[in-house]
């Protein structure tokens, strides 16, 4: 009899128990109760988002693959671009190395897995605010532990974010994207094919890491089990880099039928999902999965999260030439399961039945749920006392050294960006922009977010990431071709954090419907939520655009002495959320920027056009920070001074430092034209940052001086 | 004074480097190893008299990582 | 004969990542041919310049470079170097070099004890290398560095052998990793092994930052072709 | 039979982790400390009977670098 405690222990509902009495026509024993947590978690089984996701739109011109597989594709260059960004938030609290390494690596074994060889990673990184010593150590151990496992597997990690806010400090978010390229006629999908395949295993031997509600169950199998039980997984890049090889080079020969990671609920997930996805039943040989630890049984086999492992269907007759190839490559490969034709996914253990479930019950028809939700309510402030006039010098200094602005490469540098030589534009530059070897074409890649919106006015907040993210491709030229997504929140059981989901997909989908994008994919991640409070809503948009022709980019070295200055798009009074209001006044909400997609669109195809006709020498967004921080930071790269002159209708504030979504600067050596509205602003020279606010000078700083504030931030903090 | 500190991963925690370290020892021919695990050791000088409540503490605090890691320190000399 | 073509052979350990970089370049960009040679290989197939490639051979586990020296294929390369062959140990391929004993010295971690992936300005010092026949000496080049071990450390009779034999080939403008003597690239004392913890592959297109690495390898083929 | 093996930096080497550590530790109030180095320990697990030669042999030959690197060993039980 199963009691009210070990319920409990495995986060399973009364009801959700009586419903799995109910499918087995029995009470299930304590490896199918094992099985049935972690298949119906919110992890595995979406049970709480999945009637939302289904709202956002999965078509479009380029699309190949959208959500549902272990990654999504789109087209580029008449490539397969297979690409999907993960969460790994929990683990890097508990561990920041570690769990930071280990979310690398499994995201890159959702884009390895399809066939794709990984080019890219990035990352989007919250912390709360770094003056506190405890957020200083997760930080470094979060990006020491990305640069650990993506440098050694020879990934690049091009591009990514990082920002800070309160609510991180005890939820930090650690969102990885990773990128692939596949040839498209040789794609590979989590499937299982007919009855009668064999299963392999390759890779690391199974321990006993990261098995969840297992606490109480190991009691019954023996007291010692128990404390040799660690949950943090520890990453080895190095059997991933030759899982990598011998994955990719089986799918080159065709061996397989169909291949899955071993993620969340490893060994049972990966073959319940495949097997659930072709119609065909699955045994398992649990006698035959290579164990790490001695004394190992059936619910931990199962149940293991251990790293570095894949699960594949062998083309019938192909088992012996996989298991030569792994071997070649220094990796264990082992028949652990065949599949049948009775759509039950059972496990064998010492010639004993150790599970048997109808295999639907576990993947396919998992609980859903229509959470109650209420509407969050929306911050509409706006304050008078905002628009008082400062010292605009003094601002933008602290802007630039600010937490919030200043220079990340600290972290990027400890990431080999370079790898694979494909990174035509380097990290710091705005999107990184790939070269696809052979091809005139590359990709331009994104990762946005932006919580204090989401915190404001989630729906309007993710309108406003999708159109930054857009708007990011722009300025290297580059057309959207899908985005992928993480979707971070609090207790999907509280409605109120159900309403903040409901609106943010709503905003998504607004936004990606005006622009025709597809979603390809993304991940959710909930219940971010300790004694220290709960995250805002932290949508991620990663995004994968077009860029016709790698050879012309706009660079910052491409900017001359006389270069005009141009400002293109609209500037409204938008300041709430922005980091001019937390640098002045400590304030961090605030009525968020309005946006008009119709105006946003037609500034991106602007900005495409003039790189494409080559008239642009660089270009780059205003969000955040503002016209005057952003533009500091151009100066920085480009290593000249300039002298800007503003005449603005409206109050001078939201001018330097408002963070309205659709403008733009131009830089240029031609005279710019566009069918937005276009204002020359001043001309590049020198080696000052001269500002003129209606005839009269407001700042005049050496450029040098203002970048070493901007440079030395995170190098203080970190480098004492 | 002189002290040592050692770090190493507890049990069933995986360790990479001392499995291939192990592998590398058995491809060369020392086929009568069965088991590698890698750590850290710390040599530490140190001016206390009665240095064991200090050691504990770095140990604990700064050198080891709880979560995956104990420790064991002694004094030499 | 002139024209002919130089075989480069590229070593390929488990966890060795810049291989393919490596071969692109030699094939795509310099125009001469490439071929892996595999870490179990008792053969160097005729490979006329041996290169050993940046990554992380064994996981750079127990120490940078020091497992992939047992590899079968480094015997070979020892003879090779021996009888004079040509060996470039880029980054890792240095490591290794120096752990196998082909180059004296070992590595250290960086001074900041962070991995760097940046670009950094060298200053050539021996353009009389069969690696660096198309230099001069006194000129500046740009090329990344992208590494956690290479903080070279030598004993001073060591370094200052070096310094009077001219084998400090490149060196840091602006040292990033706390390198003894800002070296960069040393060779060894018959001059036919180069090792350097900058990526030269990676500064041979325009298109990618910088092509001052390509000249590396252009050197090695002519050195090869006129010899 | 159960051994260990240190290996640990010559002295006259530069310890760039132990000088980082050494730095912390003062920064934390820990102003006792005069000196930290750091070095690594392997925990070997082997069949041998009479470890002792090949203790020896693959801390020399393939566990300690000798250019920085020395080493000692000692059988645990
Ligand atoms: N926010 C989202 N938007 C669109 N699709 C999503 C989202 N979150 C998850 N999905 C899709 O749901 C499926 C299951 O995702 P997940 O469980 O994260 O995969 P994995 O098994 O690799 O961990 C995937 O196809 C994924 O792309
Ligand atoms: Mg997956």
């Amino acid at each position: 009899m199963i009691e009210k405690k070990l319920l409990q222990e495995h986060n399973l509902k009364e009801d959700e128990y009586e419903r799995i009495k109910e499918i087995l026509g029995r009470e299930p024993n304590l490896v199918e109760l094992g099985l049935f947590s972690v298949m119906w978690s919110e992890h595995c089984s979406y049970k709480s988002s999945r009637v939302h996701l289904k709202k956002l739109p999965t078509e479009g011109k380029y699309l190949i693959q959208g959500p549902g597989e272990n990654a999504g594709i789109v087209e580029a260059g008449g490539k397969a671009i297979v690409f999907k960004v993960e969460s790994h938030n929990h683990p890097s609290f508990i561990e920041p190395y570690q769990g930071a390494a280990t979310g690398v690596g499994g995201i890159l074994r959702d884009i390895f897995t399809m066939g794709a060889r990984p080019v890219a990673v990035l990352d989007s990184l919250h912390f709360g605010p770094l003056d506190r010593p405890g957020n200083r150590t997760i930080m470094e151990g979060v990006v020491s532990g990305i640069a650990g496992y993506g440098n050694s597997v020879g990934v690049p990690t091009v591009g990514g974010e990082i920002d800070f806010e309160e609510e991180f400090s005890h939820n930090p978010l650690v969102n990885v994207m990773c990128v692939g390229i596949a040839e498209k006629d040789r794609i590979f999908y989590a499937r299982a094919g007919e009855p009668g395949l064999f299963l392999i295993y390759a890779g690391a031997p199974t321990g006993r890491d990261g098995i969840h509600g297992a606490t109480m169950a190991s009691a019954e199998f023996g007291e010692e089990t128990e404390q040799k039980k660690v949950n943090v997984q520890v990453g080895d890049p190095f059997r991933e880099k030759l899982l990598i090889e011998a994955t990719l080079e089986v799918m080159e020969r065709n061996l397989i039928v169909g291949i899955q990671d071993m993620g969340a609920a490893g060994l049972t997930s990966s073959s319940s999902e495949m097997a659930s996805k072709s119609g065909v039943g699955v045994e398992l040989y649990l006698d035959n999965v290579p164990l790490r630890e001695e004394g190992m049984n059936p619910y931990e086999l199962l149940l293991s999260e251990s790293q570095e492992r894949m699960l594949m269907v062998a083309k019938s007759g192909k088992e012996e030439e996989i298991r030569r190839i792994f071997r070649k490559w220094g990796v264990n490969a082992t028949v652990v399961g065949k599949t049948t034709d009775d759509n039950k996914f059972r496990a064998v253990w010492k010639g004993e039945i150790a599970a048997d479930v109808p295999l639907d019950s576990l993947a396919e028809n998992a609980p859903k749920y229509s959470r109650p939700y209420s509407a969050p309510k929306h911050d509409e402030r706006f304050d008078k006392k905002w628009l008082r006039k400062k010292n605009w010098g003094n601002v933008l200094r602290k802007i630039l050294a600010s937490e919030h602005f200043a220079s990340r490469e600290w972290v990027y540098q400890q990431y080999d960006h370079m790898v694979q030589t494909n990174t035509v534009l380097l990290p710091g530059l705005g999107p990184s922009v790939l070269r696809i070897k052979g091809q005139r074409e590359g990709i331009a890649l994104t990762i946005d977010s932006n919580p204090s919106w989401g915190r404001s006015n989630p729906k309007q907040g993710a309108v406003l990431t999708v159109a930054e993210s857009f708007r990011n491709l722009a300025t290297v030229g580059a057309e959207p071709l899908g985005i992928t997504n993480c979707l971070n929140f609090g207790n999907p059981e509280k409605p109120e954090i159900m309403g903040q989901f409901a609106e943010t997909i709503d905003g998504m989908r607004e936004a990606l419907e005006f622009f025709q994008v597809p979603v390809t994919g993304g991940n959710v991640s909930f219940y971010n939520e300790t004694e220290g409070g709960t995250v805002p809503p932290t949508v991620a948009i990663g995004t994968v655009g077009l860029v016709e022709d790698v050879s012309n980019l706009p660079r910052p070295e491409r900017v001359k002495e006389g270069d005009g200055i141009y400002l293109l798009g609209w500037t409204g009074r938008d300041l709430g959320s922005s980091v001019y209001l937390r640098i002045a006044f400590g304030e961090r909400g605030g009525k968020i920027p309005e946006i008009d997609l119709q105006r946003e669109k037609k500034l991106h195809r602007e900005i495409i056009r003039l790189v494409r006709e080559k008239r642009v020498s660089y270009t780059f967004d205003l969000s955040p920070g503002g016209l005057l921080p952003n533009f500091a930071e151009a100066l920085f790269k480009i290593g000249k001074g300039a002298t800007l002159k503003i005449n603005p209708e409206i109050e001078e504030v939201f001018y330097l430092f408002g963070e309205s979504p659709s403008r733009m600067i131009v830089i240029s050596s031609h005279e710019i034209e566009a069918s937005v509205p276009v204002r020359k602003i001043g001309e590049i020279g020198g080696e000052r940052l001269s500002v003129h606010l209606r005839g009269e000078e407001i700042i005049n700083e050496s450029v040098h001086e203002l970048e070493r504030g901007w440079r030395s931030f995170f190098p203080e903090i970190f480098n004492p | 004074m002189r002290a040592k500190i050692e770090v190493f991963l507890k049990e069933g925690v995986l360790d990479p480097q001392g499995e291939t370290i192990k592998r590398a020892l058995y491809t060369l021919g020392y086929s009568s190893i069965k088991d590698v695990r890698q750590g850290k050791v710390f040599y530490i000088e140190l001016k206390d008299k009665n240095p064991q409540g200090i050691l504990e503490e770095i140990a604990r605090k700064v050198l080891a990582n709880p979560v995956i890691e104990d420790f064991r320190w002694e004094v030499e000399r | 004969m002139g024209s002919r073509k130089v075989k480069f052979g590229i070593v390929v350990y488990p966890g060795t990542n810049c291989d393919m970089d490596t071969h692109y370049v030699i094939k795509e960009v310099a125009g001469e041919e490439a071929q892996y040679l595999w870490h179990e290989d008792l053969d160097l197939k005729g490979s006329q310049v041996v290169v050993l490639p940046g990554g992380f051979s064994y996981g750079d586990y127990l120490r940078s470079g020091a497992i992939a020296r047992f590899s079968p294929i480094m015997k070979k390369i020892k003879k090779f170097a021996e009888k004079g062959g040509l060996i470039i140990g880029i980054c890792n391929g240095f490591q290794i070099l120096l752990e196998s004993g082909l180059l004296p010295g070992a590595m250290l971690r960086n001074r900041g004890l962070r991995f760097i992936c940046s670009f950094e300005e060298l200053l050539v010092e021996n353009d009389e290398t069969p690696f660096t026949l198309l230099y001069t000496k006194g000129e500046r080049l740009r090329m990344p560095i992208a590494h956690i071990d290479g903080n070279y450390f030598a004993e001073i009779d060591v370094l200052s052998e070096l310094e009077r034999e001219r084998r400090i080939v490149f060196r840091y403008i602006n040292n990033p990793n706390g390198s003894a003597h800002d070296l960069a690239g040393i060779i060894s004392k018959k001059g036919n092994v180069f090792g350097l913890m900058p990526h030269p592959e990676r500064a041979s297109e325009a298109l990618l930052g910088s092509a001052d690495g390509l000249r590396v390898f252009l050197s090695a083929a002519k050195y090869v072709r006129e010899s």
